[in-house]
């Protein structure tokens, strides 16, 4: 695993932004709600993440951190 | 290079407090705060700042940025900055405007900071649109867009044409730099924040006055999609308001 | 007969939008009616409510203290009005969304899963119809029928959401 | 006629902001200039078609100090012209408005009243008072203040303004809040749609020079003397107008031993409590201001004689009663009992001030500040 | 010291503007924005180099709703601060000021007023009375208003100016005229030097959060409970005000059947009057309020119980006049003479007025207007 | 052809009264005045025109013209001739301004209009001080220029740089004509009216906002001769206020 | 003569201008003063005025008139 | 000892400057002194004037109705001022620029031609201080002594117009 990803999904607001980002395709829409009646995004693969940060540095709400390992 | 100022952990900046922000799903005014507060932490001037919040959607950012900020009238962030920097011409002072404060109502106060070459930095967040008060036509509204005041369409016959405010400041003596940067796509988010940095950087040196306008999607006051609003700063906002750098005396 | 009712959810939950058509509707109905927007202390993403009150007689004050009727679209606004209900009074409220129980037992409960049933339907968009469906239905406030026939003054030029609309009501009122 | 949307006595549900905005349009209004500004945002946005749609014109000016002295040029060219703003916005056209007041341009000008001081917030409120009354532009001057208490009235006072303001040749105010301008209620004009070809023509006007003197609008006089002549021309407007225009509500008074003064929204509340008092045996009445300035001052004075106690309610930290005290002259207890910060008051509320004011005993004359409990 | 200008007692002769601005230095002034108006360039025109000698900043703005702001900058972060203006210029700084007063930031501003309203004329006024008093901006606050009557008070009182200013956290002002601002008396300042390094840190100012809590100024309070709380914050501060720091003048009031009360320009002239009325034995007597806000509201009540008539004498069409009503409360005969638009009275014509009234037989609470014969 | 407009007789043009002009003695207001009567005449509209007079030095100028005239807020005459030109479309309407008035207080209102491309003619005399109210420092004045607020001559590193009319507004997409011409000499005179009749020709043919600025002496507040003024007309003020055209969408 | 100037004593502020501006150089302040205090302009020679009007045009007080005949 | 006094004449005469050496002097001879300038309503090429107060006692009202001399540069301030004149008061006229003669008989009157004889000692800006020299001459209000003690401190900076300032007092006194 070359990184971790760490979504705080009560502050995504379903944008959609990282998911269109990410170029491993490994973000989507979780199918629940977070308390704000939001989709949060969740990872979908884990060990495909490359921790380029593509998805941080787009986040309006900085919802997702990334940790290169 | 893109990641030249790579950290190992990316995550919420320091300069910026807990509190979540209250912006649409897809507003670009997270992003630049994001940046702004990076480049604080960077350049280690958080505990030496002032920042100065609007009247727009973005003002509540002195709740949002982790160091001493004051929340001005709408226009005027300008002509308190120069309050701030003249008394204490140590702190690092940054304005965070929108196009309505400052390409409308704070016009005056724009152009003459500029031209005076005050030693602070702006971020003009330019959304063509008045988010916070529900949508109404900007200064920088787009000819035929739509917006709660131009229901039909800005009509530049009607309603005038967009101020462009890098070219109209350029015209000006006095601004140190000038550039135009967007958010819509992650290239953009990181040369936006190398805009930023070098902003700050120069008024570290006293070099005078520099504003980084960010093209940034509102999705709703647009009333499309975020994917869509990002789509449509890079398709009809971009072309009308090219990007780059239209001052830069750090240069010469 | 005096129906006072709050309304209250996220901005985007079209929760004034269902405000203005049970005081359209009203109205219709030849009754007396108010309805008040309030936005939260967030701009943007954060809440929002109104107060309607519809009544044979005139209205003074169009200020709802304590409603007979609460309808909580988020958790946020359960907290905030669920205490103010009157006694006996009723509340609607969106189980997608709100987890928690409401906790009075002095008042009639109602547990609508709105945004299920309006992504169903086509679009949680219509989640305000689905509850207004239920109360409308359980209150006799107004009719369903009446609703309906607002529909096309409130959502002006906006036909297509007509049916999904019609349809959320019927699915609410179903609830009640 | 085409332009004409609802027909007189049609019954709507629409916002006080709206059926302000199309209440002035029907009075005749062809020019609005103004910024966007919570809570009156809906003001602008229905006159960007609206106007368009009768042949009129609408500017989103570049701030409220533009959208001011565009006013002051459409009115001297003689057209029925309004501004709209709150607060701040407000705050930053008492230039403009002395201006207007100097030179005798009839304008129409609303203040939806939001939580102050500074940015504040965008709730309702009346804190905005001695603003509107006392002129808070420079120099000696009023202005004609109207406050509505529904939305009705939203829609009805816009031709009135414009009636009185072409009258008297002086800006004219709506002074009303968030609430009132936000709140929906049905809504029907109860005045005949306005033919702008009709209003009387005006001798001062604009229009170019042709077959006529050419005239001149102008707010300086470098010379004492005319200046004062002025001024004394002014205050003798100001006379007529307060002989002639006050206008009030009294709802109750009869037999009441408490008088309730308030205007607005808190009137509406008042109405509330008094009824709430009376099914309690309380005997209170309500005296709602409609004109604020010229204030009914004959009408406070003969009250405070027969009444023994006044209290007045304000959504503030107490304006309008330093008028009301002026008026009464000693002649009664007075009590206030305000929310300031954009806090409506609740009826329940009131009626617990009108109980405390019912026991009180205070002298004639004095004054007594009911802070909330 | 080397930057100051006058030892404390050394007599000069120089006119009120650059009195004023040389006390303001004297008293720590270090930040000054403004924009020209006449009649109070002196201001700017003396600060601009001043400033510079004592190693502060002047900056002559864009406009004045530019200076206030720059103000509201200056003062956030700790340095007393100055701007001046007259009539319009003041009426666009009514939104800065609300913003300042709501963010409790001390500053001193000045208001040389001018004929108005509009453009009006150079000359000496008390027309903006009421928007000094009553806040000419939005929302419910106020300021303290000080009103000098010689080139001395304009000297000393900008010491005092900042220190209630900055006791209080209040906007200040010192409110003149054309008259006050550009007449020449000999001065001697009667305060110390302010060695600025002594004036006491405040714990709100905006530097830098090294070594402590960052720091946010704010006025935006959305919650109406906030702001609310907020407003009666400000309340119990100006009930603080009001209770400790009314400053008046009582002349021959002693044995007198008739008060004038006057403030300024006014009071000067009145004195005058007086004198020549006491040289005919009529009991004439002066109270100059020097705070105009708070206003000597129990000197007024009780010289109203006191004395049968008091004379409002006002360089305007009567606003002054609106707080001696309030708080003569009934009791006294009010007359009032006022000359508006940049007319000063002469100590003759007064007198006239003094007889007349002195003759007039209204009842007590009534108010009589005494136009110009 | 420098006498194309010439007339047999050279005398008050009908456009003005009768009235004396209260200017300083070599002030150029009066030249500018001659020269708008003139155009007014020439074309015929005396009868169909509203000035609009500023704060300054001219605030007198509706006792000079004699057609219908509006006395405005300082600054604000751009907004003024907005509200007038938007209501009675058929009216010449133009505003005349001092630098004080058109390029500090008023800025906001200046841009706007010309970006709205409001159709009337904007005056704008630019003498580099504030006359009227004692010759303090103006937005145009002069780098090392004396005035009575700037009393060590304007310094740009503390007061900033002088604002470029004329520049700054072409950089706008709104304004069809802005010319920068001069009254030192005569035959700046003439050139001048020439840019001022085609200003008006061309608000007749419903182009759009246009301004010429004309460069003149102020002898009062610069405290030296006349003589002397037009020489520091031509001398100071021209190489740093380039003459020309700077934007003409007519000659498209 | 090839030109009538006339000018308005009254009006004139000695500026000078006209003096400066005419080619024929026959313009000169008058050593009297004018009711304002100015020593007004005067021509010294009608004859060699050849009704160029520079005079005219450069007088901010619009004090010269000049009739070509 | 008050005595009150109006100078006046066109913006750029000087006539301001006058009253401030007026009331330095006094100042310096420890009189109570106020000096009020005022601009008619014409800004530029108009007229201006200034009151004088110089008295043994306090001094209330620096406003000046009925002076106790008028000294006047131009026509319409002798216009203005010489009906407002006290009984028996001085009136000091620029001859040099007003060819018509005062109309009053019940006052003292000289006619002193200020611009010939400033023009001849130099310059005609030093016209003010010529009738400055014979209103001291004349009234012994302050000496010229003091009068020129004070130049220094009114004019200060501009020393070479000192000589000439002086000459002007002196050449204007002997028209007492
Ligand atoms: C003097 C004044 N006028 C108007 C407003 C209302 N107002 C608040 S935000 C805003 C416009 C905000 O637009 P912009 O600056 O573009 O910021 P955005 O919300 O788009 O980020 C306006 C008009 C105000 N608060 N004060
Ligand atoms: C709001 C306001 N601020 C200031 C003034 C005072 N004022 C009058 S004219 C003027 C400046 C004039 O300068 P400019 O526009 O350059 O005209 P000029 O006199 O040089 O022709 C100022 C500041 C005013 N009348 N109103
Ligand atoms: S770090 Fe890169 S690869 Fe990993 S989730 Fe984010 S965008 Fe995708
Ligand atoms: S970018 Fe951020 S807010 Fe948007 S969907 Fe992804 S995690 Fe959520
Ligand atoms: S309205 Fe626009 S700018 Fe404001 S928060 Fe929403 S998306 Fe962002
Ligand atoms: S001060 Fe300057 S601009 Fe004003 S009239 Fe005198 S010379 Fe002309
Ligand atoms: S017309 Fe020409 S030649 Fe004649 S006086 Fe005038 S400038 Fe001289
Ligand atoms: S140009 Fe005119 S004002 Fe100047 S000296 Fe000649 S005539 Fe006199
Ligand atoms: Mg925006
Ligand atoms: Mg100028």
């Amino acid at each position: 695993m070359k990184a971790k990803v760490h979504i705080i999904e009560s502050l995504c607001k379903e944008c959609g932004y990282c998911i269109g980002a990410c170029p491993k395709k490994i973000l989507e829409p979780a199918p629940y709600y977070n308390q704000n009646g939001f989709h949060p995004v969740r990872i979908t693969n884990m060990e495909e993440c490359t921790g380029c940060s593509l998805c941080y540095q787009i986040c309006p709400e900085i919802a997702i951190e990334v940790q290169k390992t | 290079m893109p990641f030249k100022e790579t950290m190992k952990i990316f995550k919420k900046p320091d300069c910026l407090t807990k509190i979540p922000m209250r912006y649409c799903p897809g507003c670009g005014h997270g992003i630049v705060h994001r940046l702004i507060a990076e480049v604080i932490d960077e350049l280690g001037i958080r505990e030496n700042t002032v920042g100065i919040a609007p009247v727009g959607c973005s003002v509540f950012i002195d709740e949002y940025f982790d160091c001493d900020m004051i929340q001005t009238a709408h226009g005027r962030a300008p002509a308190v900055a120069t309050g701030i920097k003249r008394c204490l011409p140590n702190l690092v002072v940054f304005s965070y405007q929108g196009d309505g404060d400052l390409a409308a109502i704070g016009t005056a106060e724009t152009v003459h900071a500029a031209t005076r070459s005050e030693n602070f930095t702006t971020i003009f967040v330019n959304n063509a649109i008045y988010g916070m008060t529900g949508g109404q036509q900007a200064p920088t509204t787009l000819p035929t867009q739509k917006t709660t005041t131009t229901p039909y369409g800005r009509d530049t016959k009607i309603h005038g044409f967009p101020v462009k405010v890098c070219e109209m400041l350029a015209s000006l003596d006095g601004p140190t730099y000038l550039e135009r940067v967007t958010v819509s796509k992650v290239a953009g988010v990181l040369k936006t924040k190398r805009a930023i940095k070098k902003a700050f950087q120069l008024q570290l040196d006293g070099l005078g006055f520099s504003l980084v306008e960010v093209l940034s999607p509102c999705p709703t006051g647009w009333g499309i999609t975020p994917q869509k609003a990002c789509e449509y700063v890079d398709e009809v906002m971009t072309p009308y308001y090219p990007l780059g750098v239209f001052k830069d005396l750090t240069k010469k | 007969m005096r129906q006072e009712v709050i309304i209250s959810g996220f901005g985007g939950q079209g929760v004034i939008k269902a405000g203005v058509l049970l005081a359209t509707t009203a109205m219709t109905e030849n009754k007396h009616c108010t309805h008040f927007p309030s936005y939260g202390a967030e701009m943007r993403g954060g809440t929002a409510n109104c107060s309607i009150i519809v009544s044979t007689d005139e209205i003074a004050s169009p200020i709802v203290n304590e409603p007979d009727t609460v309808i909580a679209m988020n958790e946020p606004s359960l907290d905030k009005f669920e205490p103010k209900l009157k006694k006996g009074g009723l509340l609607i409220y969106n189980s997608s969304l709100i987890s928690k129980k409401p906790s009075r037992s002095d008042i009639e409960i109602i547990a609508v899963p709105a945004n299920e049933i309006a992504e169903q339907i086509g679009t949680t968009k219509c989640a305000n119809m689905v509850v207004m469906g239920t109360y409308a239905a359980k209150t006799n406030a107004v009719s369903i029928d009446a609703i309906k026939a607002s529909l096309s003054v409130v959502f002006a030029g906006k036909d297509k959401f007509l049916d999904i609309n019609k349809s959320a009501l019927d699915e609410g009122a179903k609830l009640k | 006629m085409g332009i004409e949307k609802y027909k007189k006595g049609t019954k709507v549900l629409i916002k006080g902001n709206e059926a302000m905005a199309e209440g002035a349009v029907r009075a005749g209004c062809r020019f609005f200039g103004g910024y966007p500004i919570t809570p009156q945002n809906e003001v602008p946005e229905y006159l960007s078609w609206r106007l368009f749609e009768v042949g009129g014109t609408f500017i989103q000016a570049e701030s409220e100090v533009a959208a001011i002295n565009m006013l002051y040029g459409a009115s001297a060219c003689g057209t029925r012209s309004m501004t709209s703003s709150s607060g701040c916005g407000i705050s930053l056209k008492q230039e403009g408005i002395s201006y207007i007041a100097s030179a005798e341009l009839p304008i129409f000008y609303a203040n939806m009243i939001r939580g102050g001081p500074g940015l504040g917030n965008i709730a309702p409120c009346q804190g905005d008072y001695f603003q509107a009354t006392r002129g808070g532009g420079h120099g000696d001057y009023r202005v004609i203040v109207l406050a509505p208490n529904s939305v009705q009235e939203m829609g009805n006072f816009p031709k009135l303004v414009y009636d009185l303001a072409d009258k008297y040749r002086i800006p004219a105010m709506i002074l009303a809040d968030g609430l009132l301008g936000q709140m929906m209620e049905p809504v029907s004009f109860d005045f005949d749609w306005v033919d702008i070809s009709k209003i009387p023509s005006k001798d001062y006007i604009l229009n170019g020079c042709k077959g006529r003197e050419r005239r001149v609008i102008n707010t300086l006089h470098m010379d004492v003397d005319v200046l004062e002549k002025h001024n004394w021309h002014l205050f003798e407007k100001y006379n007529k107008i307060a002989a002639n225009e006050i206008r009030f509500e009294e709802r109750y008074t009869d037999d009441a031993e408490l008088i309730i003064v308030a205007y607005g929204t808190a009137a509406r509340i008042a109405v509330d409590a008094i009824v709430k008092a009376r099914k309690e045996g309380i005997k209170v009445g309500l005296l709602r201001p409609i004109t604020l300035w010229p204030f009914p001052e004959d009408v406070v004075a003969k009250l405070a004689e027969r009444v023994g106690k006044i209290l007045v309610v304000e959504m503030s930290l107490g304006q309008l009663v330093e008028d009301v005290r002026m008026f009464a002259n000693g002649k009664s207890e007075i009590y206030f009992y305000g929310r300031p910060g954009g806090v409506v008051p609740n009826p329940e509320e009131v009626l617990g001030v009108i109980k405390r004011a019912m026991k009180s005993n205070i002298k004639a004359g004095e004054f007594c500040h009911l802070k909330k409990l």
